[in-house]
């Protein structure tokens, strides 16, 4: 893997950059592999990357129907935050910044990770009861976020309208300072990069049609449109189409697939110094790098595997954001599009193993994945690895929805994934 | 001065000259010009400065699928627009423009040293470096990289203007007034189908208003068109969204080209939904890719054409055309004969027709076959052009001031991708045409792959015989995207066009691909050596171009963005100055502050007045149902947690509804009127949540029963009086009720008249003092109030809020659902085990209330909480441990869901979610907060006349 | 915005009039209480989820208040047919 | 009845005028939620003839549902409440207020945000629809006036946003 930095780039300039090697090959699938993971978005390239880095399985494929990172990995508004309200969700999230934080260095990839700040506005009285709540179940769990009045807000993000005559009045806001975005492509690729250095072979344009289970029941191998796969170890980490992935092994989820639809506006010079969410309005917003506002819009109400919302959703949003910053009213919406979000009942993810022997899954992220991504992909890898799960996703898994453990953060507190 | 006005031509009104300005540099155009055109016209050529190197541009095009040409409009105080497209903004009079993305002016941008830089800045170079030190990438590296990234600036105060909106219906909707479009519509015309036709620009006709020997044609047919009653054409009208079942969304922009719009709507969205749709939207001419290909001065020749036939403008005195296809030709012949002189006509292709070739001769034109351009001088503008034999030898330079390509048609598929129609790859065009239709919708003319243009070669980069990784040429104009860059990426291994595209950027600019798609797509499909159908082609999304957000969104603007609802009563809070908080979508009084009273203040003084008079609080949101017919209770018993069918007519139970994962939803206070009469009580967040819940059990799990349900929220206005002079206050204002205790017990409904109107009299206490709620016909509920308010004067009579409210509830142990509890809270966890009917074979929920996790022990119980110190009153949401020495991350046992100052009580009242909290009555535990830790007991939730006592009275 | 035919009105209203109510045919079990840990869980939340064709509730609850079922593709989006509630599963 | 007590009405009570369009506040009146399984019930309970088919109207009622009538009548109108049948009469006259929605301009003025095809709405149709957020019951009285019943609490937006629209 040829290193990257600005002295290679400056050498490989000399050359007129004519001799960069590819920064993944495109594999083949061999027949068979000592674990395979479904799904080449970044949890699950992460989870590749992992099962080879920390736990020596370098044997690996990911198999992605597509090409990688372009599901959700490559549609969503890129936040990344942990201020959660349970412990387990608290662990979980901030096991995923914690990786984030130096990412770029240990891919060799720059994630673009910024810690702007994720601020969350409070419009009512309720909002102020379940923020406090947040703020300090965080501080006893060593989870930053802290509680600013509306003049504080203004100050940490200007264009903010916190006029009390606002239809729905900025009365405080919580702010984790270590949350931010990065650029999510980059973490699909670098996450790419770094496992197939380490051996693991990344096969697109590979969709899984079948999974082949023995006479005990357990994984015996993965059926794709390239041929037949054997593996005992098969992780799916598919996203909307997990239910399909896993009706293959005849195993039923408690899922619904929504689309979820996202904007951006045109490129403009800084202007939006963090992320603001707003649950009450049902609107959130950073700028990227390149300067187009990033904004996140809600789920249509129906199931669809369609990637393709509708305009009232859209209007809706934009009018959220509009009252929140009226500044912004002159400003362009230049591209939207949908993805796909698998969601649970408690909205919270499932992660860990399954009723059949050698099948490990990670879904059920709903809109809330992207931030995950370093410590889904881990926590898998640790899972598979193990054949147990850590202690962090123990929690999440399957016999919640029957012994009604739930780990419902909405219900608890309607914050915004 | 390169560009000028030609003496004749063009639709321009040269009769009205426009002052207006550029760079604070004052010009003259005419009405009808663009400012791209009145600028050409004036003899400017640069325009702006590419998104990353910050390179010189002019124009490309001269429609809306411009990427050079981005100014923004300032149209005074909040009134600031980036990023427009000079070739879409008409000129008006004192019409302020300005320059973008260049500092300190668009002649000397210091960001231009990233174009001499440009060979460090390959795609993707951001990837690979800024990674060293860790630390300066928060600091410094992406502070700088914002900084030179971004194009306009973004506005910076609230945008004044006002934006409208519609929805409308069609049976034909006709996209794109072109000769196509127009020819479907007349076909529609004087039928008995609503036809609807729009189009972007401010005038019909599209391509014909840039060939006068169409303009007979077009006023004639625009007649007929405004003549036939069943026609409605919108111009300034983009369609920018096609969406399910011929749902198609555009924006009609209203004002931005009048100099003064009053206050009229800026521009309109349109929802429309048609029977079938037309779209006639055209096609793109596609830029030729070589060697400074981005000069100013080089542009599409059918802008050229354009601007000297529609706006009599020559982009050039001596102009050089660089062509793969015959439409080149035709539109330099059409300039030679408008008098603009020719350089030379360079074809890559070894032939073409003969006509052409004579047509050529006549005009004494130069013509370079098998010739390619390989070099452009001249930064901020044409001054000669290099060009060779295809085989890289008779290298020649040609003097001129405007280079025109023609690298043949790409047709407009944006809106038919939209609406999921496929496509097909048409080889003899080098583009995709639509070809299975998703919707009722097809595609005419130029956008369903009929470019009559004449014949054209698809050539990727044009042959040089220069280093090709060493020359700068441009794909994507506004992102500064090169054939090196999309070689580079394929290189590196991003093989998907979708992967290409997000590592060049290429297509993702603010023409979102107008004119770069397809030559990315050839140049990675030889550079992968693999047919482009291979490669796939990248979605096209909403919008087709850039929309306002005030558009989209600003008919819902201020008080229009979503309703605040008011009771009756609550211009009489506004009236003495209450202080308003809001419960779901309701705006409702928290407190009535007197004079130099904060909210701790005015609480205390309404919470006595209450325990020691009498107080009167609007309850007119809480949520209504009445639910009638002969199974009325038994559908109320399957519903609710407790049983129903004994409750007697005039009396009232508290209920308590759960989700059927056995969580608790809901809760109020209903009354039984007539055995097959119920009023039922919500709460007010709860009212239209319950009401469909209900609903959907009785039509789909139980159909058979006979009852119904009809919500009767805002049938009436609701006045609680509660305090121990509540009956003696209410006897003299009520007829036909009698009061005494004996006849009217607590828990009880009549039904009578008060000041002369109906009312439903509840006799019930969320204060745990003697107290009634009145119910009266909302459009009564003010006066009553009044009336009620005139007659407690002798009582001191105290209005008081929801604060009030809270604060008597807690401390009488009342819960409030969505307060107290939270949606993981089971009947049990919140200490209302005597609301479970125990010997109920089901109810909603109860199969719930079976599971293991909710029969564990340790679950987090709601309890009161008394702190050792009576005057620290806990926050709201604080977290509670067992011990408070140990280390983060800390373990939570519960936390505080409400406290309070208790005037009443002299102390802080708290009630609280802690783990096994039944268990551990009297036990002391730690809310550790910031700086300090506190200390409290469990208590039970009842702090104030446990036994009832002064309820019963 | 969808068009929806409703099957009481007859009629094909726009989206924002309705209100989407989760898959159809899941019905609650006469006498909940016979129910296993793993049956009330499949009842309560276990959802085929199908990429194609899907069986669907709705109410037409800005209309005639109904809710009715409908089949629809949940990759084109498009309805193959809706019909009132109590109606054999089509 | 309402001798000693006032009205308060939650939009101005002085018409509105614009180019094309009048927006006015009705008068009080009656209305009341009919419920049963068949309209024979309610004409032998009412003895008048009700509407069969939904979104018809007659006599002041209105079929909005299959199970469902609403019955607008001169206020202070009341009925017999049906005790023991099966059905559901539920007095609802205050729970809403009526928009008088006239002239040339009045379809085109609704349509602005509600998704109904108004050019195809018969006269005598009613239906409950949505206008923007907010949902209302929409009766086509003839081809340039509608009245428009919405919920009280909703109904000073409603009268903002049709009268900030009558008058762009």
């Amino acid at each position: 893997m040829t290193r990257f930095s600005a002295f290679s780039l400056f050498a490989k300039a000399l050359g007129g950059h004519k001799d960069w090697p590819e920064q993944w090959p495109d594999a083949a699938p061999k027949p068979a592999y000592d674990a395979i993971i479904v799904g080449g978005g970044g949890h699950g390239l992460g989870a590749a990357y992992y099962l080879a880095k920390k736990y020596g399985i370098t044997n690996v494929a990911v198999l992605e129907k597509g090409w990688i990172g372009g599901g959700n990995t490559g549609r969503n508004t890129t936040i990344i935050r942990s201020n959660y309200l349970y412990d387990e969700s608290a662990h979980l999230y901030d096991h995923a910044v914690k990786l984030w934080d130096g990412l770029s260095q240990e891919l060799n990839y720059n994630t673009m990770y910024s810690k702007r700040g994720v601020m969350m506005l409070a419009h009512n009285v309720h909002d102020i009861q379940s923020f406090k709540r947040h703020i300090h179940a965080n501080r006893l769990n060593g989870v930053d976020n802290e509680w600013l009045t509306p003049e504080e807000a203004r100050a940490y993000c200007p264009p903010l309208n916190i006029s009390p005559d606002a239809r729905y009045p900025v009365l405080g806001a919580a702010l984790q300072r270590r949350g931010g975005t990065a650029r999510h492509d980059t973490v699909a690729w670098g996450y790419a990069r770094a496992a197939a250095a380490l051996g693991v072979d990344i096969i697109q344009n590979c969709g899984v049609t079948g999974i082949r289970r023995g006479v005990d029941g357990a994984v015996e191998g993965v059926e794709t449109t390239r041929g037949y796969i054997s593996c005992k170890r098969v992780g799916v980490s598919a996203a909307g189409n997990s239910s399909v992935i896993m009706q293959m092994a005849g195993l039923d989820f408690p899922l619904e697939s929504y689309p979820l639809q996202a904007l951006v506006s045109e490129p403009v010079k800084p202007t939006f110094p963090c992320v603001v969410m707003s649950n009450t309005v049902h609107a959130y917003m950073s700028q990227s790098d390149k300067g187009e506002l990033v904004i996140g819009a809600g789920t249509d109400q129906y199931v669809s595997y369609s990637q393709r919302g509708a305009l009232h959703i859209v209007e809706h949003t934009l009018a959220a954001i509009c009252e929140i910053f009226p500044i912004y009213r002159r400003m362009r919406m230049l591209r939207t599009w949908g993805g796909i979000v698998d969601v649970t009942p408690d909205r919270s993810p499932i992660l860990g193993k399954t009723p059949v022997k050698g099948l490990y899954v990670n879904c059920g992220w709903g809109t809330g994945g992207f931030k995950a991504t370093p410590g889904a992909g881990d926590l898998l890898a640790y899972t598979m690895a193990k054949d147990e799960p850590h202690w962090i996703n123990a929690p999440y898994n399957l016999d919640r929805f029957r012994n009604g453990r739930l780990i419902d953060e909405a219900a608890a507190a309607a914050v915004a994934h | 001065m390169s560009g000028f006005r030609l003496p004749t031509g063009g639709r321009v009104d040269r009769s009205r000259p426009v002052r207006f300005s550029f760079d604070g540099v004052s010009y003259t155009g005419f009405a009808g010009d663009t400012l791209a055109s009145a600028l050409l016209a004036n003899g400017v050529m640069l325009f702006g400065r590419s998104f990353k190197y910050h390179r010189p541009r002019g124009l490309l095009a001269a429609g809306s699928e411009e990427p050079n040409a981005l100014v923004s409009v300032d149209r005074g105080p909040g009134r600031f627009t980036p990023n427009l497209r000079a070739t879409n903004v008409e000129v008006h009079e004192g019409l302020k423009a300005v320059s973008q993305n260049r500092w300190p002016s668009l002649k000397t941008d210091f960001g231009a040293i990233n174009d001499r830089l440009g060979m460090f800045f390959p795609a993707g170079f951001y990837n690979k470096t800024f990674m060293w030190p860790r630390s300066f990438w928060d600091k410094l590296y992406e502070p700088a990289i914002r900084k030179i990234a971004g194009l306009g600036d973004a506005p910076t105060e609230d945008d004044p203007d006002q934006y409208a909106a519609t929805h409308a219906h069609c049976d034909l909707l006709i996209i794109g007034a072109g000769p196509a479009g127009i020819d479907a519509a007349l076909e529609a015309a004087g039928t008995n189908r609503r036809v609807t036709v729009i189009d972007e620009q401010d005038e019909a006709g599209g391509s014909a208003l840039a060939d006068p020997s169409l303009w007979q044609w077009l006023e004639r047919s625009m007649k007929a068109l405004n003549d036939a009653p069943n026609v409605t054409i919108l111009t300034r009208t983009t369609a920018f969204g096609y969406y399910h079942d011929n749902f198609i969304g555009a924006v009609q922009r209203l004002t931005d080209h009048l100099p003064d719009d009053g206050d009229a709507p800026r521009e309109k969205l349109w929802r429309i939904r048609a029977g079938e749709v037309i779209l006639a939207q055209g096609a793109i001419e596609r830029p030729l890719v070589f060697a400074g290909n981005d000069t100013p001065g080089v542009m599409l020749s059918s802008a050229a054409k354009t601007f000297a036939n529609r706006y009599g403008v020559a982009v050039g005195k001596s102009v050089a055309l660089m062509a793969t296809h015959d439409s080149g030709w035709h539109d330099v012949f059409a300039l030679a004969k408008a008098g603009v002189g020719i350089a030379a006509i360079i074809d890559v292709r070894d032939t073409v027709d003969a006509d052409l070739l004579k047509q050529a001769a006549d005009l004494r034109i130069t013509v370079k076959l098998s010739h390619s351009v390989i070099g452009v001088s001249g930064r901020y503008g044409v001054k000669t052009i290099e060009i060779a034999h295809n085989d890289g030898t008779g290298i020649r330079s040609i003097a001129c001031d405007a280079l025109l390509m023609a690298g043949g048609w790409t047709p407009s598929v944006h809106l038919w991708s939209h609406s999921k129609g496929t496509l097909k790859w048409c080889d003899d065009i080098g583009a995709y045409v639509p070809d299975q239709p998703n919707e009722n919708v097809r595609c005419v003319g130029a956008c369903a792959g009929a470019c009559n243009f004449g014949q054209g070669a698809v050539i990727d980069v044009l042959p040089t015989p220069m280093d090709q990784s060493r020359i700068k040429a441009f794909v994507d104009f506004q992102n500064d995207v090169t054939a090196k860059d999309i070689k580079l990426a394929v290189r590196e291994g991003f093989r998907s066009i979708e992967h290409i595209k997000r590592y060049t950027t290429n297509g993702m600019a603010t023409d979102q691909g107008k004119t770069s798609n397809l030559n990315g797509l050839q140049i990675a499909s030889t550079a992968l050596a693999k047919p482009i159908t291979d490669i796939g082609l990248t979605t096209f999304r909403p919008p087709y171009t850039p929309q306002t957000f005030g558009a989209l969104a600003g008919h819902a603007k201020g008080a229009l963005f979503q309703a605040t609802r008011t009771t009756n009563i609550d211009s009489w809070a506004e009236e003495h100055s209450a202080v308003f908080e809001l419960v779901a979508q309701w705006r409702r009084a928290r407190y009535f502050p007197k004079a130099g009273e904060d909210m701790h203040a005015a609480v205390n003084r309404e919470c006595v007045a209450v325990r020691s008079s009498v107080g009167i609080f609007d309850a007119s949101t809480l949520g209504k149902i009445e639910v009638v017919g002969p199974d009325a209770a038994e559908f109320l018993n399957r519903m609710y947690t407790n049983p129903w069918k004994a409750l007697e007519p005039g009396r009232c139970r508290y209920g308590l509804l759960l989700k059927e994962d056995g969580f608790i939803t809901d809760d109020g206070v209903s009354a039984r009127l007539a055995p097959d009469r119920f009023h039922l009580t919500t709460t007010t967040g709860g009212a239209a949540r319950v009401l469909n819940m209900m609903e959907d059990y009785l039509q789909t799990e139980w159909p058979d029963l006979n009852v119904w349900l009809t919500s009767t929220t805002e049938q009436y206005a609701v006045i609680a009086l509660q305090g121990p002079n509540a009956r003696k206050l209410l006897e003299p204002l009520v007829e036909g009720i009698d009061l005494s205790a004996e006849a009217f017990p607590h828990m009880a409904i009549r039904e009578g008249a008060i000041c002369g109107i109906p009312t439903r009299l509840f006799r019930v206490s969320f204060t745990g003092e003697l107290g009634f709620e009145i119910n009266v016909p909302t459009a009564y509920g003010r006066a009553l109030w009044e009336r009620i308010m005139a007659e407690g004067d002798r009582y001191d009579i105290t209005p008081y809020g929801t604060e009030t409210m809270h604060v008597l509830r807690a401390e009488k142990g009342f819960i409030i659902v969505g307060q107290d509890t939270d949606g993981t809270v089971t009947p049990y966890d919140a200490s209302l085990d005597w609301a479970v009917g125990k010997k109920k074979l089901d109810f909603v929920g109860k199969r719930s209330l079976a599971r293991p996790d909710i029969v564990a022990a340790g679950r987090k119980q709601l309890v009161g909480l008394l702190t050792d110190d009576p005057n620290v009153v806990l926050e709201e949401g604080a977290q509670i441990v067992a011990d408070p020495n140990q280390p983060i991350p800390m373990k939570m046992i519960g936390h505080v869901t409400s406290s309070y100052w208790s005037a009443t009580l002299g102390r802080s009242i708290a009630m609280a979610l802690v783990a096994g909290g039944q268990d551990k009555m009297g036990e002391t535990l730690h809310i550790p907060m910031p700086g300090k830790t506190h200390t409290a007991k469990i208590s039970g939730m009842v702090f104030y006349d446990p036994q009832g006592a002064r309820l019963n009275v | 915005m969808i068009l929806i035919h409703c099957p009481y009105c007859d009629e094909k209203r726009a989206e924002i009039e309705f209100a989407y109510a989760g898959e159809a045919h899941i019905s609650r079990p006469v006498d909940p209480s016979t129910y296993g840990d793993e049956e009330w869980e499949r009842y309560l939340f276990i959802r085929a989820n199908p990429k194609g064709r899907h069986h669907e509730r709705w109410r037409h609850i800005h209309g005639c208040g109904r809710f009715f079922n409908a089949v629809r593709d949940t990759v084109t989006d498009k309805f193959e047919t809706t019909y009132k509630a109590g109606e054999p599963r089509k | 009845m309402s001798d000693l007590l006032t009205r308060a009405e939650p939009v101005p009570t002085a018409p509105f005028a614009a180019d094309g369009v009048t927006i006015s506040l009705a008068p009080p009146m009656a209305r009341y939620s009919l419920r049963a399984r068949q309209g024979q019930a309610l004409e032998t309970l009412l003895g008048v003839k009700v509407p069969k088919k939904i979104g018809a109207t007659e006599g002041g009622i209105a079929c909005l549902g299959p199970d469902e009538w609403l019955m607008r009548a001169p206020a202070g109108t009341s009925i017999p409440m049906a005790a023991g049948l099966a059905i559901a009469v539920t007095d609802v006259s205050e729970r809403s207020i009526c928009l008088c929605v006239e002239g040339p301009r009045a379809a085109q003025l609704i349509m602005s945000g509600c998704p109904q095809d108004l050019e195809l709405f018969p006269v005598g149709k009613a239906t409950r629809t949505i206008f923007e957020t907010v949902e209302i019951i929409l009766i086509r009285n003839s081809n340039d006036q509608f009245h428009i019943e919405v919920w009280r609490s909703f109904s000073s937006w409603l009268w903002t946003a049709l009268t900030t629209t009558a008058s762009h």
